[in-house]
Parts: structure tokens; sequence; C-alpha cells
């Protein structure tokens, strides 16, 4: 559905991104791994054209993505979940849920509705400025709006970022039953264990480049994952 | 020491003589300096020579801002090496101007500031036009006695200093005339620049004028009469010589039909032999134009004053020119008899009255005080 | 005393360069002051004004991160202090004309210098005022106000007469001639600032400068710290309106319009916000500039009878050239950076290679 | 002895009450954690604390130990930031706050201003004390830097620096302060597991060092039950649990309203 | 004071006010959707009474094509304004913006004073606006009665696209994050455009009603009335359309009762809005009605 080949990003002179291949099939789950500064989210921003490529070629459904301006690409059934949850502070929490719909022309209360039943947190709070929700709150908000827009292609970076052990769980729970249904998945994810048991197929990015690759499975039991990535709890194992 | 090629040499010793033309064509004072310029062009077409060398005219803009005037008039006398210098039209810029040209011992005629400061104190600035009090006193006597009026209202541009001066002259000679500590009815004060007056004029039209003299800038001058119109205030308005240009006509339109200034100069009347030159030379180099502004022709007076008193002083030194500058005497401009007196003034005693007729400024009255 | 020589030789030792810089400059100001022609000296005058101005605005707009917009209005308050107390008393009856001065102005001759520190003391009050509503508001509200306090200041004097003498303004203020004046305080102020900046002050200006709350976490007074800066800004303004003044030899409240304060604006800007040494060599390119600039106001500019040359196209040009700045060198000459040796050598050795480089690369085109 | 105390502090905006009864009572010398669901008002609780909102209702009041060793109980509710900071307190944020285009150093250094003391004209004039000043607070900041492992850094612009490094950065800010408690705002978001690990071993090796009580926010279990002392949990304002690691793990109510059932952090 | 001298006074105020709040409302528009103190908004002002002026008095068109060309010429000189002078300034820091915004407002200035001269021209009449008809002592102009009639339409038509409509929707979105806004679908360049165009077609309207009633055209016309009407807006809550309205209100009623109440004191009626506005700050910082502005740390 989505492939990347030889990509390359550099902001300034810093190369961010250094010739990465990557496929994502349809109705698949993808995650993509790596360490802080490891130029995932970078991968992703560069798909949808929020920052430009040097190099390489992004195509989707065999139609090359690479300098389409951003509301293209949107249009074409991707969307991306930002880095840092980018509510819009000023609307509020319904209003940034239909925004997320701007594309759409339909009925939109089927889908709200379905938004509040995952996160009811988002229902009681409908009225209030997306600015003033706790972090937590604003992330739910980001996933829900990325929803409103029933997208063919979801990614999402680091969709737990700071989310209560509770919810993490549950915005998980979210990525299987979108997938379920149908959705393709490219996930980013710092929890490196939970994403890789959820992903069909997963990456591991270091400074710019893909190390590893394989299925969600075979990463995970891979010992120099468990080691560079999981943590003492998995090491001693 | 510090000007480029190092040999300009000052001109009372090239075959140039080279006067400053110092005043603003930008800013809120363009409209005036235009005028002025074009009066000193017209001169030295008439008369490009002097001492049998060939006058060259050096135009600088202050543009209507103090500072820039200071350097500019510095500009003239250092780098330009001007042996004279005419102009600013606009009060507080030549007085701004009057320490350099102090220092620089350069003489300056001012062409149509009234203002008693820019040659109180200061034996290097001359003018050749009368002055603020003696505008106010005509004024006022044309609103007491031609227009009997009792009660007079007055707006004045607080910021402009010119208007400031003509309101208060006028109002202390009109005190006195009537005799009434109470004659000033209303006061009004705007900035330049304003454009709305109605509160002002509301006021004014309460406590029930007989005349309202209302000096300061053409432009929102037109505007408060058009707008006193509208409120429905009939007494007549009554104001100075800036009033006299094209766009008080043209703003004011219909309202300001009947408006009384006085002025320097009168085209249909020229009082000398000079000044029926001057009007003829105009009509051949502005065929289209109605009417001739008064500071055109204090234009003209201050640039023949000037080649006057360098004739007579039989050479281009600065301090020589002032010298004769300063005996001038019953010069013979466009705008009257010229004798410049020990404050450096020019002695008129003599206003001119015009109203606004059918769209033109016409000739009414000229009134005499001794 | 041994080390205090001590100090004294390892401070030459490691700022050699400076001290011979700074024995140059003021052997340049000597000369200067005793050769140019008054037309050059004006400027120079006015160059060293303008760089006193402009540090200030740029040590409150660059440093600190407020940006404010009252320079016109903290000029005035400096040069009328300046020429209310030191016109001449006999001179001052002919002067107030219309109304006479306040008896109890009437009579206070002041000397220049006292005269000069009590309008800077006298515009920092002045700050003081207008800062304690607004230096907590956010920023783009700070500009408005603090324009429209130095519009209230105009109006102000324009109205006070039997003060300010109002719209006919005050002439025959003595006037300095002397560059020392002016470059004496610009040099003082230039190193007081360069201090400051580089002191633990300096670092909290320019923490509130990137953000508010985080430096307000540190430690940093808030709203004491931004009060300094201002306060500072508008007492160097002050000052700086108090020589203008002097230099004129006249001052009416016309010439402390709001546009005045965007010559200073463009001066940070070109120089780069944060940036002294910007600032000063800013300051002269725009003075100097503005100056060499009026051939385009006359027509007959290089000998052509163009139509396009006529009064105007000088402010046009000017403030075509501000917006280029800011659309394309955004950053202006120096960013935040400083005119250092170090940088001078940077800068020296970058433009080396570039030119063996280029030399490299003809020479084998040569080839 | 306790630190840090609150009594019945209430925050509330308009409708939403973010912080509903919280009394919570820190030790000198413990290692505390506040945690539970989002929005729970933990951020909001530091922000009370540290002065950035003056609480609805109630109290805050801290313990500082002065130079002369003397304690004495301070009142600080609705102080100013910046006094606050003077009095001890240091904070990191849940998103990032550096002076980005400050240098590494200079962020570092802005920090210690708090404690200068020396006068304005001093520093202008570069007094003898305010030198002395100035090359302490540089030498006190490169040790901070060196322990914190950005000396290398040290002339790099703040925004420059991964991500990792600059939380680094700000705990090191924070630090400069010379605080008795430290509050830290989820240190660990957005690490991964190996990241945190090591972040879990700084932070305690920083406690004994600079003899810190710290007092953090966290949603990773890992660390937060690895380290702390006493934990407090907060659901819709409220404190549903306080206590040991242990205790608080096996509390229904935390299970349920933050943990998850099948939350197993060992996993 | 009369009552019918004060009564007259209330109908100065109303119409200059009205004319305040019409102007205002542009830069809260503007303002609102950029974050930006739009300084060249006067100027805009100042451009779209020449070009009626042209239009009437120099190719002497019909007064309602003249309008109509006026509206247009002036959306596209806002909207060209946009592109060139603020686009390329998206990623910039806020100061950049704004000092390009006094950039183009001098470049203006100058550009008119340089083509037009710096003397004023006279704007067309027209009669049948401004015969006044007298009830009692009361002098009443029609415009005076059309402006307050025109500032409301155009305030209620404003809040209906800000707050009912998706553009109005994206337009506040694109106000705080144009990258997350693009990934909404947003076409935020058209979007920032129409804002423009809106805000200039309001300053064409204000300028129309502004010369009829004050019929001089000058280039430094716009300078005046646009930083009062940015202060009426600030007072009423910048940002806020029904704010800018009151602002506008507020500052025309305050100006000419001051007159009235205070005749000594008509000189400095240039300073009163200054006043208020640092009056308004003090005690409100965010403006009558505007919102508290939350920074969650
Ligand atoms: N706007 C920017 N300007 C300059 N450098 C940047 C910018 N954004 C990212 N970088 C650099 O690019 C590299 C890759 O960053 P990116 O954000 O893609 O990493 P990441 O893998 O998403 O890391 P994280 O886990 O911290 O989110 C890093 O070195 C970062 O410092
Ligand atoms: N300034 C404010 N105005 C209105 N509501 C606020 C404000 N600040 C916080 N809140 C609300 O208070 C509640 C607590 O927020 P807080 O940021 O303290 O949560 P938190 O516990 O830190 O959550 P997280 O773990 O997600 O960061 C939230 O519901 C939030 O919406
Ligand atoms: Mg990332
Ligand atoms: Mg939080």
């Amino acid at each position: 559905m989505l492939k990347i080949s030889n990509l390359q990003v550099a902001y300034g002179g810093i190369e961010a991104v250094k010739g990465i291949d990557l496929e994502v099939p349809e109705g698949k789950i993808v995650t993509l791994i790596g360490a802080n500064g490891a130029g995932k989210s970078t991968t992703l921003r560069a798909i949808v054209n929020l920052v430009k490529s040097k190099a390489g070629s992004i195509t989707y459904h065999g139609d090359e993505l690479l300098g389409l301006d951003t509301t293209k690409v949107v249009d074409k059934g991707i969307t991306l979940v930002p880095e840092g949850r980018h509510v819009f502070p000023d609307l509020t929490v319904l209003e940034n849920l239909k925004i997320g719909a701007y594309m759409r022309k339909d009925n939109l209360d089927e889908d709200i509705q379905r938004i509040y039943g995952l996160f009811p947190r988002l229902e009681e709070r409908s009225w209030q400025h997306a600015g003033t929700l706790s972090g937590g709150e604003q992330q739910m908000l980001a996933v829900g709006r990325a929803m409103m827009s029933r997208p063919k292609l979801l990614m999402m970076d680091e969709p737990s970022l700071g989310l209560a052990p509770l919810i993490v769980q549950g915005i998980f729970d979210i990525i299987e039953t979108l997938n379920k249904e149908g959705m393709t998945i490219l996930l980013i994810e710092q929890n490196a264990n939970m994403a890789l048991r959820v992903a069909d197929y997963a990456y591991v990015l270091e400074t710019g480049k893909i190390t590893k690759e394989g299925s969600g499975k075979e990463l995970l039991a891979d010992e120099s994952i468990k080691e560079a990535y999981l943590g003492k709890s998995h090491r001693n194992k | 020491a510090g000007c480029s090629g190092g040999t300009t040499t000052s001109s009372e010793d090239s075959d140039v003589i080279k006067i400053g033309v110092f005043e603003p064509l930008t800013g809120a004072n363009a409209a005036g300096g235009e005028l002025e310029v074009e009066g000193v062009e017209l001169a030295n077409q008439l008369r490009p020579e002097v001492l049998g060398k060939k006058v060259e005219l050096v135009i600088a803009d202050n543009k209507s801002d103090k500072a820039e005037a200071t350097t500019a008039a510095a500009r003239l006398i250092e780098k330009d090496k001007v042996v004279a210098i005419l102009g600013s039209w606009g009060s507080s810029l030549s007085i701004a101007a009057g320490d350099v040209v102090k220092t620089n011992q350069i003489p300056a005629v001012a062409l149509s500031a009234t203002n008693p400061q820019v040659t109180a104190g200061n034996d290097y600035y001359f003018r050749v036009c009368f002055l603020d009090p003696f505008q106010g006193t005509v004024m006022a006597n044309y609103a007491y006695k031609n227009l009997n009026a009792k009660k007079v209202a007055i707006i004045q541009e607080v910021s402009n200093d010119y208007s400031v001066g003509l309101a208060k002259f006028f109002t202390d000679s009109f005190v006195q005339l009537s005799g009434d500590p109470n004659a000033i009815v209303a006061t009004g004060n705007y900035n330049t620049n304003d454009q709305d007056f109605n509160g002002i004029l509301t006021n004014i039209k309460a406590s029930n004028p007989d005349v309202i003299f209302a000096p300061g800038n053409f432009t929102e001058s037109a505007l408060i009469i058009k707008q006193a119109r509208a409120l429905g205030i009939t007494a007549p308005f009554i104001g100075g010589d800036t009033w006299e240009t094209n766009e008080f006509i043209t703003v004011g339109g219909a309202d300001v039909e009947g408006a009384v200034m006085s002025t320097f100069f009168d085209d249909t009347n020229p009082l000398t032999e000079a000044g029926k030159t001057f009007v003829a030379e105009y009509k051949k180099t502005y065929p289209d134009r109605d009417n001739i502004a008064a500071v055109t022709a204090l234009g003209y007076d201050g640039y023949m004053m000037t080649l006057d008193a360098i004739e007579r002083a039989g050479s281009a030194d600065p301090v020589a020119i002032r010298d004769a500058l300063a005996k001038t005497a019953d010069f013979e401009g466009a705008t009257g008899m010229i004798t410049i007196d020990e404050n450096g003034d020019a002695t008129k005693n003599e206003a001119i009255i015009k109203t606004v007729k059918d769209g033109i400024f016409t000739y009414l009255d000229s009134v005499t005080i001794d | 005393m041994k080390e205090t020589q001590n100090n004294i030789g390892a401070y030459l030792k490691l700022h050699w360069k400076t001290a011979v810089f700074l024995v140059v400059l003021l052997i340049g100001i000597g000369l200067a002051d005793n050769f140019v022609d008054s037309y050059v000296r004006r400027l120079l005058n006015l160059c060293a004004i303008y760089v006193i101005v402009s540090l200030a605005m740029n040590l409150v707009n660059g440093f600190t991160g407020q940006f404010s917009l009252g320079q016109a209005g903290f000029m005035a308050i400096g040069a009328y202090t300046v020429a209310v107390f030191t016109v001449p008393i006999e001179s001052r009856a002919a002067i107030f004309y219309l109304e006479p001065m306040v008896p109890f102005l009437a009579n206070i001759e002041l000397p220049f210098i006292v005269a000069l520190i009590l309008g800077g003391l006298a515009s920092a009050v002045a700050a003081f005022f207008i800062g304690s509503p607004c230096l907590r508001l956010r920023g783009d509200y700070l500009a408005i106000a603090t324009l429209g306090f130095s519009e209230i200041i105009r109006i102000i004097f324009t109205n006070t007469q039997s003060i300010t003498n109002g719209a006919l303004g005050i002439k025959s203020i003595p006037t300095i001639s002397s560059l020392w004046w002016t470059y004496g305080i610009a040099i003082i102020i230039i190193i007081a600032t360069i201090l400051l900046i580089n002191s633990t002050y300096g670092r909290a200006f320019k923490s509130i400068r990137e953000d508010e709350i985080a430096a307000e976490a540190m430690g940093v007074a808030l709203f004491k710290t931004k009060m300094t800066s201002f306060l500072i800004g508008a007492f160097f303004t002050g000052i700086g309106g108090g020589l203008f003044a002097a230099l004129l030899g006249t001052v009416d409240p016309k010439q402390f319009y709001f546009i005045l304060t965007y010559n200073f604006l463009l001066i940070i800007v070109l120089g780069g916000m944060g940036s002294i040494s910007g600032t000063i060599i800013a300051s002269f390119v725009v003075t100097l500039g503005q100056e060499a600039l009026r051939f385009l106001d006359e027509p007959m500019a290089f000998g052509l009878d163009l139509p396009i040359f006529r009064p105007g196209l000088r402010m046009v040009v000017f403030s075509f050239l501000l917006m280029v700045i800011v659309l394309f060198y955004r950053k202006g000459l120096m960013g935040t950076n400083e005119l250092t040796w170090d940088f001078i050598a940077e800068k020296y050795r970058v433009i080396k290679k570039k030119l063996s480089k280029k030399k490299t690369s003809t020479e084998g085109g040569g080839n | 002895m306790s630190l840090l105390r609150t009594e019945n502090v209430i925050m509330q905006f308009g409708g939403v009450v973010a912080v509903n009864d919280l009394n919570i009572d820190i030790k000198k010398g413990e290692l505390a954690a506040l945690i539970g669901p989002n929005g729970a008002g933990k951020t909001t609780a530091f922000n009370v604390i540290t002065g950035v909102y003056t609480p609805t209702n109630g109290k805050v009041f801290f313990t500082p130990t002065d130079k002369t060793d003397n304690a004495a109980e301070i009142d600080i509710t609705g102080k100013k930031p910046d006094k606050i900071a003077g009095l001890g307190i240091a904070r990191t944020f849940q998103n990032i706050r550096l002076f980005k285009e400050l240098t590494v150093l200079e962020n570092v250094l802005v920090a210690t201003h708090v404690n200068a003391n020396y006068s304005f004209l001093s520093a202008i004039l570069r007094a003898p004390k305010a030198k002395k000043g100035e090359r302490q607070a540089k030498a006190d900041c490169e040790f901070l830097l060196e322990r914190l492992g950005l000396i290398d850094l040290k002339n790099e612009k703040a925004s420059s620096l991964p991500y990792g490094q600059q939380r680094h950065l700000e705990i090191a800010r924070a630090l400069a302060t010379k605080p008795q408690l430290l509050l830290l705002d989820e240190p660990a978001a957005g690490m991964n597991p190996q990241e945190t690990d090591e972040l879990t071993a700084l932070i305690f090796k920083l406690k004994t060092d600079f003899d810190l009580t710290i007092f953090m926010i966290e949603h990773h279990m890992d660390l937060v039950m690895e380290i702390s002392d006493h934990i407090y949990v907060l659901d819709f304002g409220c404190t549903i649990a306080k206590g040991t690691p242990d205790e608080v793990q096996n509390d229904p109510k935390v299970i349920e309203a933050y943990l998850g059932v099948d939350a197993d952090v060992e996993d | 004071m009369t009552m019918e001298t004060f009564l007259q006074q209330l109908i100065n105020g109303l119409s200059v006010g009205s004319l305040y709040a019409l102007i205002a409302i542009g830069y809260t528009m503007v303002y609102g959707i950029l974050r930006l103190i739009n300084f060249a908004h006067g100027d805009i002002f100042m451009m779209a009474a020449y070009f009626t002026y042209f239009g009437i008095a120099v190719f002497v068109l019909p007064w309602y094509v003249t309008f109509i060309i006026t509206i247009g010429l002036t959306m596209l000189l806002g909207v060209t304004i946009e592109r060139v002078a603020y686009r390329p300034l998206r990623e910039a820091p806020k100061t950049s913006l704004l000092i390009s915004a006094i950039g183009v407002s001098f470049l203006l200035e100058n550009v008119a004073t340089y083509l037009f001269s710096g003397k004023p021209q006279a704007f067309p009449e027209f009669p049948l606006m401004t015969t006044p008809f007298f009830i009692g002592g009361l002098s009443f102009q029609p415009v005076s009665i059309v402006i307050p009639i025109v500032a409301f339409v155009l305030m209620s038509a404003l809040l209906f696209i800000i707050n009912k409509t998706k553009v109005g929707m994206a337009m506040r979105a694109v106000a705080v994050d144009y990258d997350t806004a693009k990934l909404m679908g947003i076409k935020i360049n058209g979007v920032i455009s129409s804002t423009f165009a809106i805000g200039s077609a309001l300053a064409a309207v204000g300028a129309i009603l502004w010369c009829m009633k004050y019929p001089s055209v000058l280039p430094l016309m716009g300078v005046v009335p646009g930083l009062k009407c940015f202060i009426a807006a600030v007072i009423g809550g910048i940002g806020n359309v029904k704010g800018a309205v009151l602002g506008g209100l507020i500052l025309g009623f305050s100006e000419v009762l001051m007159v009235a109440f205070f005749p000594a004191l008509t000189g400095y009626r240039d300073a009163i809005a200054f006043v208020i506005l640092i009056i308004i700050l003090l005690f409100l910082p965010n403006g009558l009605l505007g919102k508290k502005h939350v920074e969650k740390v």
C-alpha cells in the first residue's frame, strides 16, 4: 500500500533520515521503533510532506507522494497523529473532532459517538477548550480527531506518550480494533514491548538508517533488541 | 575637510552663485513647500544672473520635520556652499534651521513664515511676509468692523504653532477692540490630521457665536466648515493665509463659499508694478492655473530681494549679503513694498482680504493697520 | 598594589586588541572633532545619538524580548527636560511669548549634564508608570500600549503650553557640537550594555525572552527583571533624547511623532535583534544611508532627467529596504552574534577559504 | 521532618476541580511519586506547589533548611514562582521548556541567578564580589553539566540537542538553583525502556549526591515502583491512595482507576 | 449643557463610534486568525479611499461600479500583502511578522505620498448621504445612520462565518497551528488569504463610508484611525468580533463626550483612546469580551 524507498531527509545540515526503505502492506500494522532522535518522526512527517525530502520516493498505491501538498496527501486517505498531540487549543473538544473530518461531507454524529464511547473523558469535556485539557486527555483527543477522517492509512507518532498505563492499554486495544476493521496502521512507539506485540511487521531505526526488520514476534525475541529497547526487566528474563 | 573630491570651493569664487531653497517637499507641509518653490523658480527664470554670475538654485527637502530640517540646512551650507537660503514654509522648520544659519553666518530669508520667533534674536534670518500679530489684528478688525461681530468662537489647531499663535493674537486684539473680556464665547482645539470635528462644533453651536475664527491647516479647516454647515451652523468662518490653496476649495466644495481669509497677495489686484510682472510671468508659465497662491508670490519676492541684496553688496560673501539684506528699504516686491526693520522683518501695513466666491478666491478688501 | 598591576597587565594581555582598538577609536574621534565641517559633524553626532537610542531599544526588544515601541515618547521626555532646564533664563520670555512659562520653572537653569541626567531619570519614571500595567501583559499589547504612550506624551507636550511652549516648541537651547559629548556618552553606554548583557542580570533578560514560564520557575523574578530592562532602556533613550535636543537646539512635539520610532526599529532589525555590535553598525548605516539616499529626491539624479526622481522616492526606497531586510535577511547583519575578534577571525578564515577555492577552481578551469 | 506539606489544597478552573482536597506530606530526603490517570491533576498539583497557580483553597507549606541548619516552616501559598524557586523548590516541565536560543551552559547559568548575592550595579561594574560570584556560578554549572553528561555540548544551542539530552539539561538547570526539593514532571516521557532504566539510575544517584528530596510524576510504573519511597495516587483530583509502592500497587482502587486489571508491570 | 446639545453629541458619538467599529472588525478578524497586529490595516483603508477617489473623480465611473471595483482591488491588495510580506514569515518568530507589518504600513504610506503627493484630494460628494435633515434642532446626516446599520450587518455576517461555517472553524484552527491544520486537510494558504480578503473588504467598506462623512483623502489618513481602531479592538477583546464593535462604540462615545463635557480638554482628544486602553488593560488584560488566554504549563 505504502512503499518508501531510499528516503533521505535533512534539516539544514543535519541528516535525520539517511536513505531508508520501508513497506506498509494493506490491512497490516507496521511499527517503527528506535531510540530518541533516530528519525522516526521525521519519516512520518516526510510522508505527509510536512518536511521536504531530499531524495527517494514514497508511493501510495503506486502514486508518488513526494512533493505533493500535505492536504493532497491527506485527501488520499492518509492521516497522521502528530507527535506531541497538537490539538487546537482554542477550539472545543467537539470542534476538534469535527475539524478532523474537515474533508468529509457526510454526517459525523455516528463517528463522534463512537469516539465518545472509546474515550468517555472526551464526552465529559466536549465543551472545554482543548488547550486546557491534561496531557493525556489531549492525546486521546488527537487520536479521536485522526479517526474522524476515516483514514485508510493511519499513522501514529507515539500515541502512548504520557498516558497512564490503563489508557495505554486502551490505545493499543483501539489500534487493534481499527486494524481489524480494515484500517492500515503505521505506528511509532517508544513502548517497543507493546508495539511489537500488536505489530505484524516492524522496523528498527537507528540514527537515520534501518538496522533491523522482521515480524513483531521475531524482533521481540531478538536479543539485541531486548538489550537496546526493552529495558532491564526483559533482559533479566 | 570631509567633502568628497576635495576641490569644492565656496561658490563666491566660482562663476556660479548658489542659493539654497529650503522647503518641505514631502510630509505634512509639502503642498505649501511646492508652491513656494514655484515662486522661487519663476523668479530665477526671470532673473538668472547677478554680478555677472549665474545663479544656481539648490533645492533641499526638509521633509516637514525639524530634525531633517537642521541637517538639510547644514547640508546646503557645508556641502553645497550656498551663499544664502530661502524658506521654509512652516515657521517651526525655519526656527529649527535658525541656529544653523546663525552659527554658519549664512543669511536666510523666510518667505511665508509668519511666526515672530523666526527672526527674533537671529541676525541672519529675514522675511518678506507679514507677521502673525499683524495678521491676527487684521482679522480681528475685519470681524469686528466689517462683520459687526460681538461674539466669536475660535477653533485652533493646537499642534500647529501658526494656528495657536494666530488665535492668540486674534483673541487679544478682538477683546481689546470690543472691550468685552468675554467676547470669545467658545474655544475648540484639534490636532493636525483630525477628521471629526462634530464634537467641538456642537459645543460651538450651543454658544451661538456671530463669527468663527478657525486659522489652521487648509484640509482640516475645510472639513470643519463642511461639518459645521451639516450641523446647521450658519455663522461665517474666517481664517488666515493658509486657507488660500486649491485643496481648501476642492475639499470644502460648496460649503466653503463665503469663507473669508487674510493673505499677502492678490493676483487680480497686484499692489505694485513688480506684482504685475510676476502675474504676467506666472500666467505664461502656468497657463492653465486659475489663481496664484500668495506664497508663490512671496517665494518670488524672497528671491528677488536676495538678489537685490547681493547686487548692493557687490559680492557673494554671505556676511556682506546679510548686511545688505538688513538695509533693504522700499524694495518693490510683488506683494508690496518691503522695508526690513531692526528685527529682520518686512514692515508691511497692508493685508488683503479674500473670500471664496463661486469656487474661486476672490478679492474682497484690503485692510491697513497702523 | 602589585596585585592590581598584575591584574591590569593580565587584562591587557588578554584584551590587547580591544585596548588598541579603543585607543585608535578615541584618536579618531579626536581628529574628527577638530577637522570635519559642521555638516559632517552633525551627521556623526546624529549617528552617536542613534546608537544610544537603538541600543536601548535593542536591550528591551532584542535581549529581553519585550516588544516596546515607545522610543519617540522617551526621547521626547529627555529632550524636553534638557530644553526646559537649559534654555537661558533671559531668552525664555521671548520664547514663551504666547503664554509665559510657569513661575516655578521659569527661573531654574541647570548645567547641561545635570539636565541630561534628569531627562534620563524623568523618562525612566515615565517608563515605570507605563511599565507597571503593561509589562504584565502579552507581548503585542505592550507594543501597542507603548506606541500609545509615546503618542500621549506628544499630545501632552502639545497641550501644556506653559511648560513646553506647546506647538511653538522651544528654541535657543544651548547646543553641543563637540563630538565628545555624544561619542563619550555613547561609548559609556555601549560598555555598560556589554557588561550588563554578559552578567547574570543579562542572562536573566535573555531567559525571559526565551521562555517566561521557565525563567520564572528557575527563580528569575519576571516583573522585576522586565522592569529593570525597561527602565534602563528608557533611561538611555531619555539621555539620547536630551542629546538630540542639544544637537538641534530646538524641540517641538512634532519631532516626536511615533514614526521616529520606526527609524530605530529599522536599525535594530538591520543590525540583528540581540546584537550590540550589529546595532552600532546599523545605526551608522541607516543614519548615513538616509542622508546618502537624498539624491533620490532630487530631479536630475545621475544627471538624468527621469520623472521617477522626485521628492518622496527616498522614503519609498527606505521603507522598501526595511521590507527586504525583514523578508530576506531576517537575522539582520549580525543575528545574535557579536563582532568579536574571534568572529572576525572566523569570517576571515571563511572568506579566505572561499577565495582560495575559487582560485583553484578557476585554475582548474584554465587547464 | 516534613519538607513539603499541603493542607486541603483545592484548585478549580471554572467548573473543573483539577485538584480536590490534596494533603501531601513529603519528608526530607525521601523520594515521593505522584501517579494517576491522565487529567487527574498531577501537573496542576505541581503548578500549585511552584506558584504557577494560586490554589482556590488550602495552603502549601515548605520547610527549607537555611545556611545555619535552621529549618522553619514557611507558608508559600500564592507566592510567586521565582520566590519559591529561591526558597529551594525547583522543577522540570512535562513539555520541555528550555531557553532554546541560549547555549547549554547559559541555560544552566540562568538558574544560578536566583542565588546571585551581588547587586545590579556591582554586576555591571564587575566588582570583585560579582566576579567571584560569576566564577563560582560557572564552576558550579560546569560541574552539573559534567554530572549529567552534557559538558561536551556546553556551547551548543539548547534547541539543537536531541530530545533525551534536552530532558537531562532540564534536570541540570533545575539543580543549578540549588534546590532542596526537586519536582520532576514525567522525566521519562518519550524514552524507551532502556533509556528509562538509565534515567532511573541517574535520578537515584543525583538524589544521594545532592542531598535532595524528590517529588516525581511518572507513568512508567517500573521506574516509579523501583525507586520511590512513597506514592500518592490521584484520580479526578482526589487522593485515592497513598503509601509504599507495595501498598499502592495492590490497592484495588488504584488498579481499577490507573494500573488496569491486567497491568503486569513486570511483564 | 442643553438637552439638545447633549443629544446631538450622542448622535455624533454613535456615528464616529460605528465607523471605528467597522474598521476594528477588520483588525480583530486578522488578529484572530493570524495572531498578527496588521499594522497595515489603516493603510489598506487609505488605499481603498484612493481607489474610490480615482474611480469616481478621475475615471468618472458610476459610484456603484466604483464601489465594487474598490472592494475588489482592496481585497486584492490585502491578499497580495499577505502573500508577499507575511507568508514568507510563517515559520519566523512573531516579532519578525510584526516588524514586517510595520514595514508594509510604512511602505504604503510612503508609496502613496510619492504617487499621489502629500496633498489632500477631495472625495466626491454624495449629497444623498450627506445632506443633513433636521429634527427639532438636531441634525442628522443620512450617512451617520447608514454607518451603524452597515456595521451591525457586517458584524453579524462575520460572526456567522466564523462560528457557524466550516471555513470559520478552519480559520480558528489555522490560527494556532499551521502544520496540524494541514494534516486535517485544510488548505491553510487559502484560509489565510480569505481572511485577508474579508478583512480588507471591511476596510474598503469602512473607507467608503468614512470618506462620505469626512471627504478628504490623504496618504496619512489611515494612521490615526488605524491606531484608534486597533485600540478599539483591544478594548473589546482582540479576536472577538462583538468586542471590536463594542470597543469602537465605547471609543467613539468617550471621545465625543469628553469634548462635550470638558471643552477645555479638546486638545487631548486623541489621547483618550490610549488612556482608556491602558486603564482597560490594567483591569481586564484581555479586554471587555476577550477570553482569558491560558497557557497550560
Ligand atoms: N526541526 C528540526 N530542526 C533541526 N533538527 C531537527 C528538527 N526536527 C528533528 N531534528 C533532528 O532530526 C533528528 C531526527 O529527529 P526525529 O524527531 O525524527 O526523531 P525521532 O526518532 O522521532 O525521536 P523521538 O523518539 O525523540 O521522537 C534528530 O537528531 C533531531 O534532533
Ligand atoms: N488552566 C486550566 N484551565 C482549565 N482546566 C485546566 C487547566 N489546567 C488543567 N486543567 C484541567 O485540570 C485537569 C488536571 O490537569 P493536569 O494537567 O493536572 O493533569 P495531569 O494529572 O498532569 O495529567 P497528565 O498525566 O495527562 O499530564 C484536567 O482535566 C485539565 O483539563
Ligand atoms: Mg519522534
Ligand atoms: Mg501532567
